[in-house]
């Protein structure tokens, strides 16, 4: 396995292609569960557990349902003859997956662990409309990644979507007592100070990881 | 009991120190720097400084008049801010440049979130990323900025490429043998062995740079001087040195660990400028003393991955912005022991 | 429990309802997607190889990997005009692809940009027209160069890079340079 | 002379322009009693004490006025003798109005008979001890107030094992602790032998400030001649070296754990006047009745160091100094980093007066408040680690629960951070607000 | 409730981008230029037409336990469609968009208005309410996407309109002058009905 070829992932969508920051997936519980750290951590790994498990399971159905490649299931059921291109319903395949998965986890964390169905809990009905999740998985597929390269591509992108939703919430609970002028408090001031952010985040741009 | 006498609660004496006067402190220690730069680059810097600090101190003044809060200019924040940006852009630059940083800087760096005190970034720095993003062709030549009549310091050559865009080049070439020509590489050694050479040049500023970034000397000058008046600590700025100096002789040479040359890496690009006088910036970096260690030590290493791994030959005002992100979370998670602890239940 | 069965049967009900109406829109699509491609693909052909016809161009392939095009004056193969190769290097923010047609000795004939996701305003120019004229000037000026020994002004070459945006001029050129020396290679092979 | 930052100090703290000069040579002058005094019941830290007397009764110097109002309590003495004539309430010194005994001066300066030294009392037993100097009246002189008996009575699980002696006198103006401890060392050492053994400490330590060398020279001149094994501790010229928590981890490198006593970690601090005041409660069974008191600042013609009679009024002291000058501006009770500002020249001193500090009009007036530029000077300036600059913030935004989470009951308002800041925001008036609604919303919670 | 009220609605007073900060990412993400504001928007508005049609259908046969499950599918059929034509006969403005058609599936707007309205109501008041919304929305992107296009490539629809002595503020048209212009356009909004509530 090419290690350094997962670190170039890793950490350029950690830092370079943030999801955030550069290619704007998840603005809306960016924006909207920020206001505390406590809050952000928590939606930060929620966010950040789904995104795993949602790269890794519709990589699989990609790979193994729709695509016609020589690994699909269907190949052997049909025979060694070309199985049909279900491509097309990928996106309707992988949102349905999300939904399916996210209520999943809910029901397991809710019997398993009450303290970090607590915890995590209230954020999880809002990650299925959160387009990070979606956003990966399509990524994953348009990228061309392998199995371990789309894991590893959906735990750094929660990794750096936590990371950007901690700072801001860090930098919110201060806002919070700062002078803001009326009517740029709340989600105003929130934009700009992502405006702000995401200037910082260029200076990890043309970052060189690999060769 | 005729006579009413004032009342208040203790304490009832203060400090000699006021906002303005550590700001005017501040500025007057950049000055040596200021005047270094004229000398080297020529008389426009001084035009680019007096059109970033009006810039600055008007765009405060108007966006206070517009927010309906008293105007504020006097108190040196804006002219400190202005004469920062100027210092943070090339010799070169249009005019119009360092007047549109300083607006933005103000503007949107600062009074937005309420003025001095609660910009989260330092609004100089967030004036020169702007302006790098926005005109990247303006900010990363540095060259054409000789004056008609050549500079007082009768250098022409040193207005060319800056120092660590020249051994940026340089390691590209070496870091790719396989992509350039014996000749091409023979080149690339030499000019990192000129570079590595020319420590006295840099220490004193006889290089191509921003304008107030180039002479280590007289900035250090300024920076002592704040150093024993107090209004800079040690802990941000030597750890700020430190890592970067560290971290470069590891991981800087083209021959493999341990060969880097820290003390270019040092004295070259905006380093000096920038520990001292930026990520030092009060408003926004740490007030724990655990939170200012950590806060130079990351500025220091992500300055390093940007020079020697980034896109851009210098990773100084890039650092400290994205450092300065951290600054809420380093306070909470450096929170000092209350003295003598928590008492045992 | 009957309630779970006769939910899940319903949501399965409709979602092989929508299958079927999507498979139906797919293939009234599908034609006019492959064709779209084909149309870029006849596009760039046309730009790297002009003096080709795109009837005379063909590929060539290894299983089912398209190596490069070879165009020839007539569809009958006749008279050998060059060869037509996709390049790709990695740029400053995303990976650069471009066709390049080259004569038999190497000069290039041809050039454009297929895919592209560099800075905007900056890297993008690898394939900005300015106002006025006809052509991307960028690639306009590879024009008649020998692909193998392409480099940017600043690496001592004499391709203007674009301001402010070395990094994506630079991995036009190198991506054209290595591609190329594929191209020999597999030439030689061949001949 | 000077120790060592690590041993003799403590983290934090500020260094504040001194301005002892213009006292510190002036010998401790008598002031004349005024036509009348007024003697508050509560002069301590506790339950007010009650009285015991009527008006129209005839008091001589050392007589009880009143009774203690529980365990944590001290009674008064009359401090001149004469007639009540009235019991009422009065202003004082904390700004409000507490019940009062005003006595009349008949000028006689007769004292109560039982007082004079007592050859044995050094035979005494521990209880007896406690007792005269519980009747005595004695509470902290170094400005808390704190009754004197309550600290000697420990808790049985609690062992001492160190007495400390609070000489630093850190408070920039106030000389009177420098000046007792030039004039009357013996005492002094005497009344810390006393303390020693009442509380069967092992070690004995006198704090100085290192700015006093000549009190240093006196008094350990003082030990070495009496023979007694305690030691004097130069300490590092910096504020609060007097705070009680401070000056204990200056001298014996212990810490008070937050939210606790001195006593938890073995020790008991007292102030070096109240040691004098000890010596004559158990050697001569003489009550409370005066104390040192600096009067000094720009406003006073005459600053002076003298020995006031408890009960007698600010204007009084101030007339016997040559009066105000007219640019005077503000009067504060105490030093000028924690002391109290008055705005009723009839409040009295009392037995917590350790000066009178009268600033001209413009050292009174405070600058205009700026937003603050987290400079973190006062983070650096706190000696209890705390963050001002949070807690402040916390208190202003009414975010209680964030400001009690920030350890703000551990304030001792000492009033460093707010020295420091630039910003000239009055960050020790925000604490104590905050402590103020902390506190009662634990109350409420309870 | 008038059918006119019902359309102006989410024009302004509930614009889903102003008022509501719903689909904030493809707002964000396709204003960098006018051209694929307008094509963002016109995708928006022709799936929550469909959708919301559909779905006011269907609202009294649908268990309410699997409501949204079936609000997902009847919305992603649309996206696919809306996916599937646009990269057969608008190539060019397919790869500008990228990922995000098929991410208007996760376009709050479109399941909020299904849950809010379309599930609710009947359908000639559902066509009405997704093409005032989508229409809202539209019109928002191209908002923001004039002022970026202006401000970051000096012209309009890719139509140079400051001439070659205009340098471009290129941070516009980046991913930052996404989140400045929003966050001072709703700062603008905010001011606006702050003034008017004096």
């Amino acid at each position: 396995m090419d290690l350094q070829n997962l670190l170039v992932i890793s950490l350029g969508v950690i830092f370079i292609n943030n999801f955030v920051f550069a290619r704007f997936l998840g603005i809306c519980p960016y924006i909207g569960v920020s206001k505390q750290l406590d809050s952000a951590i928590g939606m930060g790994a929620a966010v950040t557990f789904v995104l795993t498990l949602a790269s890794t399971v519709t990589w699989l159905i990609y790979t193994y349902l729709l695509s016609p490649s020589p690994a699909n299931l269907f190949f052997k059921l049909f025979g060694g003859s070309a199985p049909p291109d279900l491509t097309f319903l990928k996106t309707i395949a992988f949102i349905l997956v999300i939904a399916a998965l996210v209520q999943f986890v809910e029901m397991v964390i809710q019997k398993t662990s009450p303290a970090l169905y607590k915890s995590l809990g209230i954020y999880l009905p809002l990650i299925t409309t959160n387009c990070a999740i979606l956003g990966a998985a399509l990524l994953n597929i348009d990228q061309g990644y392998t199995f371990i390269e789309s894991v590893v591509h959906g735990i750094s992108a929660g990794i750096g979507f936590a990371l950007a939703l901690l700072l801001m919430a860090g930098i919110r609970e201060k806002l919070e007592m700062a002078e803001v002028p009326k009517a740029m408090k709340g989600i105003p001031i929130a934009f700009i100070m992502a405006g702000l952010m995401a200037i910082a985040f260029l200076g990890f741009s043309g970052l060189k990881l690999g060769n | 009991m005729d006579k009413k006498y004032f009342v208040s609660s203790s304490p009832h004496i203060y400090t000699q120190d006021s906002i303005p006067k550590i700001m005017y402190t501040v500025i007057l220690t950049l000055v040596p720097a200021g005047i270094g730069s004229v000398y080297f680059f020529g008389l426009r810097t001084l035009w680019i400084m007096a059109i970033a600090i009006v810039s600055a101190v008007a765009a405060e003044a108007i966006v206070q008049r517009m927010m309906k809060r008293p105007v504020t200019v006097y108190d040196g924040s804006a002219i400190l801010t202005g004469l920062l940006l100027a210092y943070n852009v090339a010799p070169s630059v249009p005019l119009w440049l360092p007047a549109v940083g300083s607006v933005f800087a103000i503007a949107v760096g600062k009074m937005v979130f309420g003025g001095l005190g609660y910009n989260p970034m330092n609004p100089a720095l967030l004036g020169r990323a702007f302006l790098l993003a926005s005109w990247p062709a303006h900010m990363t030549i540095f060259s054409g900025a000789v004056p008609r009549g050549g500079t007082v310091s009768g250098i022409d050559a040193i207005t060319n490429a800056t120092p660590l865009n020249v051994l940026k080049a340089a390691q590209d070439v070496l870091q790719h043998p396989q992509d350039f020509s014996p000749a091409q590489k023979m080149e690339a050694s030499e000019a990192i062995g000129q570079l590595y050479d020319s420590i006295e040049d840099l220490f004193l500023g006889r290089i191509g740079g921003c304008i107030g970034e180039t002479s280590v000397v007289l900035l250090l000058i300024g920076a002592a001087f704040l150093m024993y008046r107090r209004y800079i600590g040690w802990k941000v700025p030597f750890t700020y040195v430190g890592t970067v100096a560290l971290l470069t002789w590891i991981f800087g040479g083209a021959d493999g660990l341990f060969t880097g040359n820290p003390i270019f890496h040092v004295l070259s690009g905006g380093l000096i400028l920038g520990a001292f006088y930026m990520a030092t910036d009060m408003v926004t970096s740490p007030v724990t003393v655990g939170g200012r260690i950590y806060f130079g030590i990351g500025c220091g290493v992500i300055t390093v991955v940007i020079r020697l791994y980034g896109g851009y030959p210098e990773g100084v005002s890039y650092s400290i912005l994205l450092m300065n992100l951290l600054t809420p979370l380093l306070d909470r998670w450096t929170r000092p022991k209350v003295f003598g602890g928590k008492k045992k239940a | 429990m009957r309630d779970i069965g006769k939910l899940g049967g319903l949501l399965l009900l409709i979602t092989t309802i929508a299958a079927t109406a999507l498979a139906g829109i797919y293939n009234v699509t599908k034609p006019r997607i492959e064709a779209q491609k084909a149309l870029e693909l006849d596009r760039a052909l046309t730009i790297a190889l002009p003096a080709a016809p795109r009837e005379a161009i063909f590929p060539v392939q290894a299983n089912d990997d398209i190596l490069y095009y070879v165009g020839y004056k007539t569809p009958e193969k006749k008279e050998l005009i060059g060869y037509a190769f996709v390049s790709h290097g990695p740029g400053y923010s995303s990976l650069i692809e471009t066709m390049v047609g080259v004569d038999s000795l190497g000069a290039i004939l041809g050039m454009k940009v297929l895919n592209q996701v560099e800075t905007p305003g900056l890297g993008t120019k690898v394939e900005e027209t300015r106002h006025g004229e006809g052509e991307p000037w960028f690639t306009q000026q590879f024009l008649r160069k020998p692909a193998g020994q392409l480099a940017v002004d600043k690496d001592g070459g004499d391709i203007q890079s674009i301001t402010g945006a070395t990094i994506s001029s630079r991995a036009v050129v190198k991506s054209v340079v290595a591609a190329y020396e594929k191209l020999l290679a597999d030439r030689v092979k061949q001949d | 002379m000077v120790g060592f930052m690590s041993s003799k100090s403590f983290p934090g703290g500020i260094h504040p322009p001194g301005n002892k000069k213009t006292t510190e040579s002036l010998p401790i002058e008598k002031c004349p009693a005024p036509p009348s005094v007024v003697i508050p019941l509560q002069q301590h830290i506790g339950a007010p004490s009650k009285p015991i007397v009527a008006t129209g009764d005839a008091l001589r110097i050392g007589d009880s006025i009143s009774e203690s109002g529980g365990f944590v309590s001290v009674p008064s003495h009359a401090t001149v003798s004469g007639t009540v004539s009235a019991i009422e309430v009065r202003p004082h010194p904390l700004g409000v109005k507490v019940l009062s005994v005003v006595i009349e001066n008949d000028g006689q300066e007769k004292w109560r008979d039982d007082i004079g030294f007592d050859e044995n009392y050094r035979e005494l037993g521990k209880k007896e001890m406690i007792n005269r100097i519980h009747a005595a009246g004695l509470a902290g002189m170094g400005g808390a107030t704190f009754p004197t008996h309550v600290k000697l009575s420990p808790p049985a699980d609690k062992k001492i094992d160190t007495l400390i002696l609070n000489g630093a006198e850190c408070e920039p103006y106030l000389t009177s602790d420098h000046r007792l401890m030039l004039e009357e060392p013996e005492k002094i050492v005497r009344g810390m032998e006393i303390l020693f053994k009442i509380l069967g400490a092992k070690s004995g330590a006198i704090g100085i400030e290192g700015n006093k060398p000549d009190a240093i020279k006196v008094m350990r001149q003082k030990i070495a001649e009496l023979g007694l094994p305690f030691k004097i501790h130069a300490l590092h010229v910096k504020y609060p070296q007097g705070a009680e928590k401070q000056l204990i981890k200056a001298i014996t490198n212990r810490r008070v754990p937050a939210g606790g006593l001195p006593m938890d970690i073995g020790c008991v601090v007292h102030n070096v006047g109240t040691a004098a005041a000890v010596y004559d409660a158990v050697a001569c069974k003489r009550p409370l009745v005066e104390r040192v008191v600096t009067i000094t600042g720009a406003g006073v013609k005459t600053p002076k160091n003298l020995l006031i009679p408890i009960g007698t009024p600010f204007s009084h002291v101030f007339n016997h100094c040559g009066g105000l000058t007219d640019d005077a501006g503000k009067i504060i009770m105490g030093g000028p980093m924690m002391g109290l500002a008055q705005s009723d020249l009839a409040a009295p001193v009392i037995k917590g007066t350790s000066g009178l500090l009268v600033l001209n009009e413009k050292q009174s007036r405070r600058k205009q408040e700026q937003p603050c530029i987290s400079c973190a000077h006062c983070v650096d300036a706190c000696p209890m680690a705390l963050l001002p600059k949070m807690l402040s913030q916390f208190v202003k935004h009414e975010r209680f629960a964030s400001a009690e989470s920030y350890n703000i009951l551990d304030c001792i308002e000492c009033g460093s951070c707010a020295f420091v800041c630039p910003a000239n925001i009055n960050l020790v008036h925000w604490i104590k607000y905050g402590k103020l609604k902390v506190m009662q919303k634990r109350k409420k919670a309870n | 409730m008038s059918v006119t009220s019902e359309f102006t609605k989410g024009l302004y007073k509930q614009n889903p981008v102003f008022k509501q900060a719903l689909g904030l990412c493809p707002t964000l993400a396709v204003s960098n230029s006018v051209e694929s504001a307008l094509g963002m928007g016109v995708a928006v508005t022709f799936v929550l037409l469909c959708s919301n049609s559909i779905i006011s259908l269907i609202r009294k046969i649908v268990p309410a336990k699997i409501r949204i499950p079936i609000y997902i599918v009847v919305i992603a059929t649309f996206v696919t469609i809306v996916d599937l034509s646009m990269a057969g006969f608008l190539p060019a403005l397919h790869k500008t968009l990228g990922i995000f058609v098929p991410l208007i599936v996760v376009n709050c707007i479109i399941l909020g208005r299904a849950e809010a309205y379309a599930g609710k109501n009947n359908i000639g008041l559902s066509i009405i309410d997704g093409l005032g919304m989508g229409i809202g929305f539209t019109m928002a992107l191209l908002l923001l996407g004039t002022i970026r296009e202006f401000m970051g490539n000096g012209s309009f629809m890719g139509i140079p309109v400051m001439g070659p002595a205009f340098e471009p503020v290129l941070i516009m048209i980046l991913p930052p002058g996404a989140f400045l212009t929003i966050g001072f356009v709703l700062g603008f909004f905010n001011w606006l009905e702050n003034k008017r509530a004096k």
